[in-house]
């Protein structure tokens, strides 16, 4: 009873112990083989220990002012000026008021890496949630989507106005200034983008439950449910992959709009975002002021995008076989 | 009389210096770069300053002030007084008299009527006059004859030049906007986009909220005025971009309220094209104390209201040590360098209602400390004060702004070295100064401890600037929070002082008493924190001369002298 | 659950299966797809029923809303004395081990991202409180039933030829010890020299494990090769039920007559018998009034137009629906009917 | 199809009124002022007046339905008007900004020229390098050119238009003096004098956008391209012997377009409604700035205006993306 025409995978007839791991193990051999990840992989959590670790081994306090000592350039500028106002003090310099370049970094990152990991989260968590609803379930697709050019046509910045008019202040009391103006910044930015993901993800769907896998699933008698979690969701993963990437960086970027608009983290609230936006004034004098906080927002999206190339290759068993 | 025969000389001054080289129209084209684009070009209808300065340009009050605060004639032959018999002995009148042979720019002639007329324009009801304030206590405008107007106001007023002066209150021709009275006034687009007037420029292209073109008025009274044949006048972007379009690129004339950290614009002057100019008016940048207690932790409708006093900031020497803990120096070398000077008044202009108060200049911290321990505020194990099981925490807020959340940063290191813990908070300018009564964070509202803003008076009188502290004037819920009483200040002392004010008829008299509000307000109660005395600043390239930079009247009110260097 | 020659284990009843049409800016219902249109079906414990039919008359429909993939418009299904025809999809469940299904494209019914085991192991999961270690022996188990090497139960389906795909179709299929099995063209997707093989596996497995089968197809060969009995479909009904061999032996519908002759014969002498069907099938939306056959019947006549003709008796078990059976029909017409149709048997022949 | 062009038309009019109604309460619910800008010397009676004048006092529904009728009646009679001369609207009020007490649709009319130039070119160079980058980053998975495409996509994403464009006009105008940096509205273009102005005020601006666009439509393209080069039909297509160019461009590229074309046509609508950041930094003054502007003012006719375009343009573009998607894919029916 063997096939004729079996594919050369096959007919190499795999030694049966070797395929005895769980699938994870797969997926990471395949992680491993694409280096871009995997070098990707590594900076994210080198970036991440740094904002998380970074204010026990850099003990300067990020908002400490000291006027007398402001504009501080960068130790490297001494390299090709020697009369360039430098100290090793601060080895990335000071802003305008002497605050820390290196310190604001540090707490910046930390910020910003936890609003775009939640707001992306959060939006995924959305876009994949109401875009598969509508894709798999004819009766939703109509409000579902209806609702979706609603959302996509409110002028963001009233909208905005109005969540933080509503709710700041319950936020504030029952979390704390802090935690509780994070919630909304991060509620905010997934509530205004999670629509093009929910559109991508509906058309893919649709696509997808017609298949007869899906009908197979059926027969079997899978509920929806898990019709949806191991055979639909699984085969959206690759423009999810894209628009959480994509929606990580613009996660970050529009926090700091945000803050540009008055409706951000205080102003006592260093991100990466804000950071490059209060520097933007002062780009041509002190260019370290945006190159790095703008080097630690590109390379960020970049490492992510990476990682999701990796995934998407990894968790593609098509792929994996290659 | 003094003071106009000096203006009319510095003024022939000038004159002389550009007829001798120029006559209407010789050179080319001016481009002005508002970062606020202007809207429409009627002042009636729309307060803000760029569109009174952009109408400036064509349409002109019958007086102006100039860059010191002293008035101009303009349309007026000259300025009334009560020596020159312009004013009545008894304060209730005062009668203009306008220039012999004015034409507007259609041709026709500028007479009383069209005086008479924009009183009636700016007070019909429905019409929503945006100058409405100008002409509060007038009872009448009548023309007297073909060139005389006569206001009566309805008691004695010993200031009595609101109507009909500066950049605010144009004259308008009656024939064009005859149909514009009340409700219609917005729906006259024509004119109130291309308004006949009498300046030195006419509109020839007006797209609105982007930019106005303008040619030489034809029919200027002077001849040889204005040396520009077009202006453009391009609105949009920010004052940075302003600033380096004008300073760095070259490709802009003039640049308005360069709202810049001192050090940015240094930089951007650097370049060499262009010069950063300043003057001063009445702007003070200030920390205004709540004097209830905005907590949420209160009902809706006795939040912020006068049946809470705020329980920490009603103590005078908490209000005292927050004054003088702070470093002003520091904060005008930051923000605001050329455009700023620390300052402990009010009223920092003109000079006869300035008061010598410079008790707050000089940073003492030891003082603030030894106030705030005297007040019974005690430091706790985190250096944050406490009293009763309170922390001394202030939530601090203010526009969006990047000067402004910097010098946030600078009083919140100045407060928490004498144990004061700092919220910071920052609104949206559109939603800050709304005044929207829904909206918790407008600043009449004040729905925070402490709170920085800007605030000035126009022209030169500041008795309702002063008078804004009375009792009736707090917001409240039952105002609707409307109301310019925001410190929700209420004390019988000042009150007796806003009456004698009003009642005084003598400069020197008003001065005094103008000099002892201000101190009641500031050094003696520390209930407004004055910081900055701000001046404009705006940019010209070097090839422009004649900017006269005016902070008491439109920038542009002299642009009829300006002309080109070659 | 009598099981038994004598009580059918599936039995079906006037099942309808109409496909609304919506029309118009308001959307209102304006037709329907009569994609099946009424048709009864027995089918006894252990035996294979052969559905033929050509693309587009409804046999995968019928497939498939017997296993109530669809909520049928009417009629009642009987599975092993159960009645499910009307059941909502969450009282079916328990229902399904009982009955699965094998499909066409063996690519596309398998999901890529899944491995072997997990495709097989899914009902097993959903079905079974089986251990992960008790559900690995039975997909290996499974497995070794359907002929597929164990070592490759972490491999996924894109890494196997086209008859090995179906042959973890079929595993899927067989895990829950199903006594019903529709077979919908399982074939068709496959390689000639394939398809011999899982006809073969299916036929092996019926014997060891008692299964029924419906086995849809459009190869008449094949259908002969493996049906107990056959049943030819028209445009969404029956036209023809009886016993594999007097069904191929002599055809009583114009239409399987039809279909049959267009089988392709090994001796190129009988191919002159061809009939060959002209016309177009009607669109199952509008079917005509009477026969649905009668566009393309070279026998047509009047009644055919207007009346619907029901199944009835040719001999034992053998029914077919067609006027020309009638004793009633019109003389001359009914003369050459009843010489045309024996005359096409001996073709088919 | 045509039934279903139709009817999605016809749905989308309760759709577009709900949208309508939900953005007017929002514009009444936010906080904001139409007085915001006035200066604070102005006293409360003043600006209880002018909101008065505004028609501010009145109740929010009268509001929206003078709205309403000002939208669906008033002004497309000024348009009738304007094309035939006629005067059915002669003694109408129109839609009237408050802050420029001007009609809102003059305004927009004036306004679209420049943003149809700069964001609607930028999209277009954006979309015209994005597909060929897709398709070589795909075809050439983790070659140089992918590397080097992924790099410069990541970037130009990541880093804001506020940092990119003042970034260029420091460059190219304070340093090099090559470009203008003001955008010049009302620049006639007659000549070639005055084209090359044109282009010239045109590059920095598209440039940036074009970048923004470009990363981010040249991922999904790729994404889209790799996911259907590993699928069966393409390993056929290979196999029956088709030239691998064909292989690419005939089967992988139409399908891998579907979602692209999706991302295209949904961000259509973005066109019109300007590019906030980059029309403020350049000054280019387009609808972006006027829609920012009238938020800030809290101008709420010309808002609800501006909203209500943009959201006609939205469901007019994503019916088009759904007709698109049933040509660009057969399989896909309407019904």
């Amino acid at each position: 009873m063997t096939d004729a025409t079996a594919p050369r995978a096959v007919a190499a007839a795999a030694p049966p112990a070797t395929r005895a791991r769980g699938p994870w193990r797969d997926v990471w051999d395949q992680f491993r083989t694409h280096k871009g990840a995997l070098i990707a992989g590594l900076f994210l959590v080198a970036i991440t220990l740094f904002a998380a670790l970074g204010p026990w081994l850099w003990q300067i306090d990020p908002n400490a002012l000291n006027v007398r000592n402001k504009d501080v350039r960068p130790i490297y500028t001494a390299l090709w000026d020697a009369g360039a106002k430098v100290s090793w003090s601060h080895p990335l310099g000071t802003d305008q008021l002497g605050r820390d370049l290196l310190a604001n970094l540090i707490q910046g990152g930390r910020i910003s890496l936890a609003v775009g990991w939640a707001a992306m989260a959060l939006s995924v968590v959305l876009g994949t949630l109401i875009g598969v609803l509508a894709g798999y379930f004819k009766r939703l697709d109509g409000p579902l989507m209806r609702f979706t050019d609603l959302m996509l046509a409110l002028p963001l910045l009233p909208l905005l106005l109005v969540m933080m008019l509503l709710f700041r202040d319950s936020l504030r009391a029952a979390f704390g200034p802090e935690t509780g103006i994070f919630i909304l910044i991060v509620v905010v930015i997934a509530v205004t983008s999670w629509m093009h993901m929910a559109r991508i993800v509906r058309g893919d769907v649709l696509a997808l439950k017609e298949r007869e896998f899906v009908l197979a699933a059926r027969s079997i008698g899978t509920p929806p449910r898990r019709i949806i979690t191991r055979h639909i969701l699984p085969n959206v993963l690759s423009p999810i992959m894209v628009s959480a990437t994509l929606g990580l960086a613009s996660a970050i970027i529009t926090e700091s709009a945000l803050s540009f608009l008055g409706l951000g983290f205080p102003s006592d609230f260093p991100t990466w975002g804000k950071l490059l936006f209060d520097a933007v004034d002062r780009m041509a004098d002190f260019p370290e002021r945006v190159i790095w906080p703008g080097l630690c927002i590109s390379l960020t999206v970049l490492a992510v995008n990476y990682i999701g190339d990796g995934l998407r290759d990894a968790l593609d068993p098509r792929i994996r076989g290659r | 009389m003094k003071l106009r025969t000096t203006l009319m000389g510095a003024a022939g001054v000038l004159a002389m210096a550009t007829a001798a080289m120029a006559e209407r129209g010789s050179d080319g084209n001016v481009n002005i770069l508002y970062w606020q684009a202007v809207s429409i070009m009627n002042p009636y209808l729309s307060g803000g300053t760029k569109d009174i300065e952009a109408a400036s340009l064509v349409i002109e009050p019958l007086a102006r002030f100039d860059a010191g605060g002293v008035l101009v004639p303009f349309l007026a032959e000259d300025i009334p007084t009560v020596q020159n018999g312009g004013v009545s002995e008894d304060l209730t009148t005062i009668t203009w008299k306008l220039k012999p042979g004015l034409v507007w720019s259609d041709g026709t002639a500028v007479t009383s009527a069209d005086v008479v007329f924009t009183w009636q324009y700016c007070t019909a009801e429905g019409g929503g006059c945006a100058q409405g304030a100008k002409f509060t206590g007038v009872t009448n405008v009548e023309a007297v004859d073909e060139l005389t107007v006569r206001v009566t106001f309805d008691g004695p007023t010993p200031y009595p030049y609101g109507p009909f002066v500066g950049g605010q209150s144009p004259v308008i021709q009656a024939a064009q906007f005859a149909d514009c009275l009340g409700p219609r006034a917005p729906e006259c687009t024509q004119a109130n986009t291309y308004p006949i007037g009498t300046g030195p420029f006419t509109v020839t292209n007006f797209v609105p909220d982007d930019v106005v073109t303008l040619a030489a008025n034809p029919n200027y009274r002077d001849p040889a005025k204005p040396a520009f044949a077009t202006v453009t006048f391009k609105g949009g972007g920010d004052a940075l971009a302003a600033g380096r379009a004008v300073l760095e690129t070259g490709e802009f004339d003039y640049a308005w309220n360069l709202q810049l950290a001192p050090d940015v614009i240094e930089g951007m002057a650097a370049a060499g094209k262009g010069t950063v100019v300043a003057a001063f008016g009445t702007n003070v940048e200030r920390i205004e104390m709540n004097l209830t207690n905005p907590s949420p932790d209160l009902p809706e409708g006795e939040r912020a209201t006068v049946k809470h006093p705020h329980p920490i900031l009603t103590d005078a020497r908490v209000r005292e040590a927050l004054s003088i803990a702070i470093n002003r120096d520091i904060i005008d070398e930051v923000g605001y360098g050329p455009a700023g000077q620390p300052t402990c008044n009010l009223v920092p202009a003109p000079a006869l209602y300035a008061s010598d108060n410079t008790a707050c200049l000089t940073q003492d911290l030891d003082r603030a400390n030894a106030l705030l321990d005297e007040a019974g505020w005690v430091r706790g194990a985190d250096g944050i004060r406490e009293k009763d099981g309170m922390r001394l925490s202030l939530l601090y807020q203010t526009s969006t702004n990047a000067v402004r959340q910097d010098v946030q940063a600078l009083v919140k290191a100045d407060w928490e070295a004498i144990g004061v813990e700092t919220e910071l908070r920052n609104v949206s300018a559109g939603v800050f100064f709304g005044g929207d009564p829904a909206s918790p964070d407008t600043f009449q509202r004040f729905y925070a401890d402490v709170q920085m803003y800007t605030n000035n008076f126009e022209g030169n009188d500041p008795q309702a600037y002063l008078a804004a502290y009375a009792c009736d004037k707090i917001p409240s819920p039952e105002s609707g929070w409307q109301g310019e009483n925001i410190n929700r200040i209420c004390d019988p002392v000042y009150e007796a002082m806003i009456a004698e004010l009003a009642a005084a008829r003598e400069p020197e008299v008003r001065g005094e008493i103008a000099k002892r509000m201000n101190d009641w307000l500031t050094k003696d109660n520390n209930i407004i924190v004055p910081l900055i005395y701000r001046g404009r600043v705006s940019a010209h390239a070097n090839t422009l001369g004649g900017v006269q930079l005016n902070s008491f009247d439109s920038e542009l009110w002299n642009i009829a002298d300006w002309y080109r260097i070659d | 659950m009598t099981g038994g020659a004598s009580a059918p284990l599936v039995a079906v009843r006037g099942l309808k299966m109409h496909f609304p049409i919506y029309g118009g800016l308001l959307r209102r219902r304006v037709g329907a797809v009569k994609a099946v249109d009424g048709i009864d079906l027995e089918i006894m414990a252990g035996e294979t029923l052969g559905l033929v039919g050509e693309s587009g008359c409804g046999k995968s429909t019928v497939g498939r809303a017997i296993l109530r993939l669809y909520d049928i418009t009417e009629g009642s299904i009987r599975i092993g004395g159960t009645e499910i025809g009307a059941l909502s999809q969450a009282a079916l469940r328990p229902h399904r081990p009982q009955m699965q299904m094998v499909f066409q494209d063996p690519q596309a019914s398998l999901n890529p991202r899944m491995t072997v085991a997990a495709i097989i192991g899914e009902p097993l999961s959903e079905h079974t409180t089986l251990s992960a270690g008790d559900r690995t022996a039975r997909v290996h188990e499974l497995m070794d039933a359907v002929g597929l090497n164990r070592a490759f139960a972490g491999r996924y389906p894109h890494e196997f030829s086209g008859g090995q795909r179906q042959r973890i179709g079929i595993a899927r299929a067989l895990a829950l010890n199903p006594r019903f099995i529709v077979c919908d063209e399982p074939i068709a997707a496959l390689d000639v020299s394939i398809q011999a093989q899982v006809v073969n596996l299916l036929e092996e497995l019926q014997d060891r494990l008692g299964l029924t089968y419906l086995f849809i197809s459009h190869d008449l060969s094949m259908v002969r090769h493996i049906a107990d009995r056959v049943a030819v479909m028209y445009l969404g009904r029956i036209v023809e039920i009886g016993p594999r061999d007097a069904l191929y032996d002599t055809p009583a519908h114009p239409y399987t007559q039809a279909l049959l002759s267009a089988v392709p014969e090994p001796d190129p002498d009988q191919r002159d018998g061809r009939i060959v069907l002209t016309g177009d099938v009607p669109s199952p939306a509008k079917p005509p009034a009477g026969c649905a056959f009668v566009t393309r019947c070279r026998h047509a006549f009047d009644r055919c137009r207007s009346e619907k003709p029901v199944l009835q008796a040719v001999a034992g078990g053998h029914m077919a629906a067609c006027h020309l059976l009638d004793g009633t029909s019109p003389t001359t017409a009914g003369a050459t009917a009843a010489s045309g149709a024996p005359s096409s048997i001996q073709q088919g022949a | 199809m045509l039934t279903f062009v139709f009817r999605r038309l016809l749905l989308s009019i309760p759709t577009l009124l709900v949208i309508g109604l939900v953005v007017f309460l929002l514009l009444d619910l936010a906080p904001g002022d139409p007085l915001a800008n006035q200066p604070l010397s102005i006293p409360p009676e003043v600006r209880e007046q002018m909101r008065a004048a505004l028609g501010l006092d009145k109740p929010v529904y009268v509001q929206f339905f003078l709205w309403l009728y000002q939208f669906f009646v008033v002004e497309p009679l000024v348009l009738i008007d304007r094309t035939f001369g006629t005067a059915f609207a002669a003694d109408q009020v129109r839609i009237l900004s408050w802050q420029f007490r001007s009609p809102v649709m003059d305004v927009i009319w004036q306004r679209m020229p420049q943003t149809l130039w700069v964001v609607g070119m930028a999209y277009l160079v954006g979309v015209l390098i994005a597909i060929p980058i897709g398709i070589i980053s795909a075809v050439r998975q983790y070659s140089i050119f992918d590397q080097i495409g992924t790099l410069i996509s990541m970037i130009g994403f990541s880093v804001p238009t506020f940092f990119t464009g003042v970034l260029l006009i420091v460059i190219f105008s304070v340093n090099l003096g090559w470009l203008p940096s003001i955008y010049d509205t009302q620049l006639v273009v007659n000549d070639w004098a005055s084209f090359w102005q044109q282009v010239r005020q045109m590059i920095m601006p598209v440039a940036v956008l074009a970048l923004f666009n470009a990363s981010q439509i040249s991922r999904y393209m790729r994404a889209s391209m790799l996911d259907n080069l590993t699928q069966d039909y393409v390993r056929t297509a290979r196999a029956k012997g088709v030239r691998e160019n064909a292989v690419v461009m005939r089967h992988v590229l139409r399908n891998s377009l579907i979602p692209v074309v999706t991302v295209i046509a949904l961000g259509v609508p973005t066109i019109f409604g300007g590019a906030i950041i980059t029309e403020q930094v350049f000054k280019v003054n387009g609808i972006g700035q006027l829609l920012i502007s009238a938020i800030q003012n809290n101008d709420i006719p010309m808002v609800q205006t501006l909203t209500f375009i943009f959201a006609v343009l939205i469901v007019l573009f994503n019916l088009i993306a759904d007709v698109l998607y049933g040509l660009l894919d057969p399989r896909i029916r309407y019904d």
